[in-house]
């Protein structure tokens, strides 16, 4: 089963979780936003349509890729504030090693393969995040 | 065509989509990005450095050399930085 | 921040991904009763104290090998029912990478290094699970 | 001493610890285990292959040649199988 969800709702993790499988192993990873260097305000933007396709995509890869009974990608969207999940990636599966595998490859992945663009608050002035070259190496390990 | 924009390419243009109509030898993405950066001086601070871009065609992540004829939407965009 | 349970009670995840840590990144994985060759029931027998002893050793471990802000370990004993959670672990840090690495080593090293021990019931039957080699050489790679 | 045992090797023997006081020469944890196995043919039914059989001394993990001078508590039992 493949769930994926891009939304400005709250990740709700027990609600996750749950859904997310009941075969065994079940790995999941989660990013928040964190206070780097003043940070008080994260706004994620995103390329509706392309970005469903492109999760998709890639929870079908991990499917082909290992042998999983499930995979989840929830990415939320717009204002968040710090603490606030950003996104929950899943994979579940008869064995431990393959849902700790899909699931590193999920979020690896992620990051350069689908289109969100974060930006930052930083007092009154907000930046636009630069993309950074150790997502790429870990990106490039599973191809 | 339908020409979206995102992140800061989007706000150095100052819009998020235009319709436009390129001629027959602006033939891919490069092409076109260099002649739209060519439309104001806003879309020349946005797209004079394609380098920095990434593009999709009708939603297919492609490299800048890819043909557009017979797109109905091509993305330009940063490099992502999500997750 | 260290957190290491051995308890009977069920294993409440929305709790434990809270207590896990809100420092960017979230690595978990939970193993859970699956139904293998008609396995009805599972009991799990442990040491008393060898095995909080155990656990804590691990999670300090983690915390010496990777830069993490929480370690979290539990682990259910007793009477199980087919898809109840037998084991919860979860590291968090600023990085993606040491909470992913360090997600992994736990529950690898938790398999070889912690006195527990996995009796089936089948039918009318129980049987003592045996170890797995993959599970050695899963461990293996941490040293 | 007290001796403790786990999963089915507590189950062959029937009994999950014991108070022993093993002679002198029984050093190590391996020669503990031989003594005890010659204490009735439910210990020899569990412990008569310590190759498949673990320990601890003191709640510590330890090979079998391991010295139990001046331990408090050895616990034996197969190899685990938690997580």
């Amino acid at each position: 089963m493949i769930r994926v969800l891009v939304s400005p709702a709250p990740i709700d993790l027990a609600d996750e979780m749950a859904l997310a499988g009941q075969d065994g192993a079940l790995a999941t990873f989660t990013g928040m936003v964190r206070a780097d260097d003043g940070v008080t305000e994260l706004m994620l933007e995103h390329y509706p349509g392309a970005t469903e396709r492109a999760l998709t995509v890639l929870a079908e890869e991990a499917v082909l890729r290992w042998s999983l009974s499930g995979v989840t990608i929830v990415h939320r969207v717009g204002p968040m504030r710090l603490g606030d999940r950003i996104v929950f990636v899943a994979a579940s599966g008869a064995h431990r090693a393959e849902a700790l595998d899909a699931c590193a490859f999920l979020i690896d992945r992620l990051k350069t393969d689908a289109p969100f663009w974060k930006r930052e608050r930083v007092g009154d002035h907000h930046r636009w995040v630069e993309p950074r070259a150790s997502d790429d190496v870990s990106a490039e390990k599973w191809r | 065509m339908r020409i979206l924009y995102f992140a800061w390419v989007r706000e150095r243009i100052g819009a998020a989509e235009e319709e436009v109509e390129p001629p027959a030898e602006v033939d891919t993405v490069a092409a076109l990005i260099g002649w739209l950066a060519a439309r104001s001086d806003r879309h020349a601070a946005a797209l004079s450095e394609p380098e920095r871009l990434r593009a999709a065609r009708d939603k297919d992540f492609v490299p800048l050399h890819t043909p557009i004829a017979g797109a109905r939407e091509i993305a330009i965009f940063p490099p992502v930085t999500g997750g």
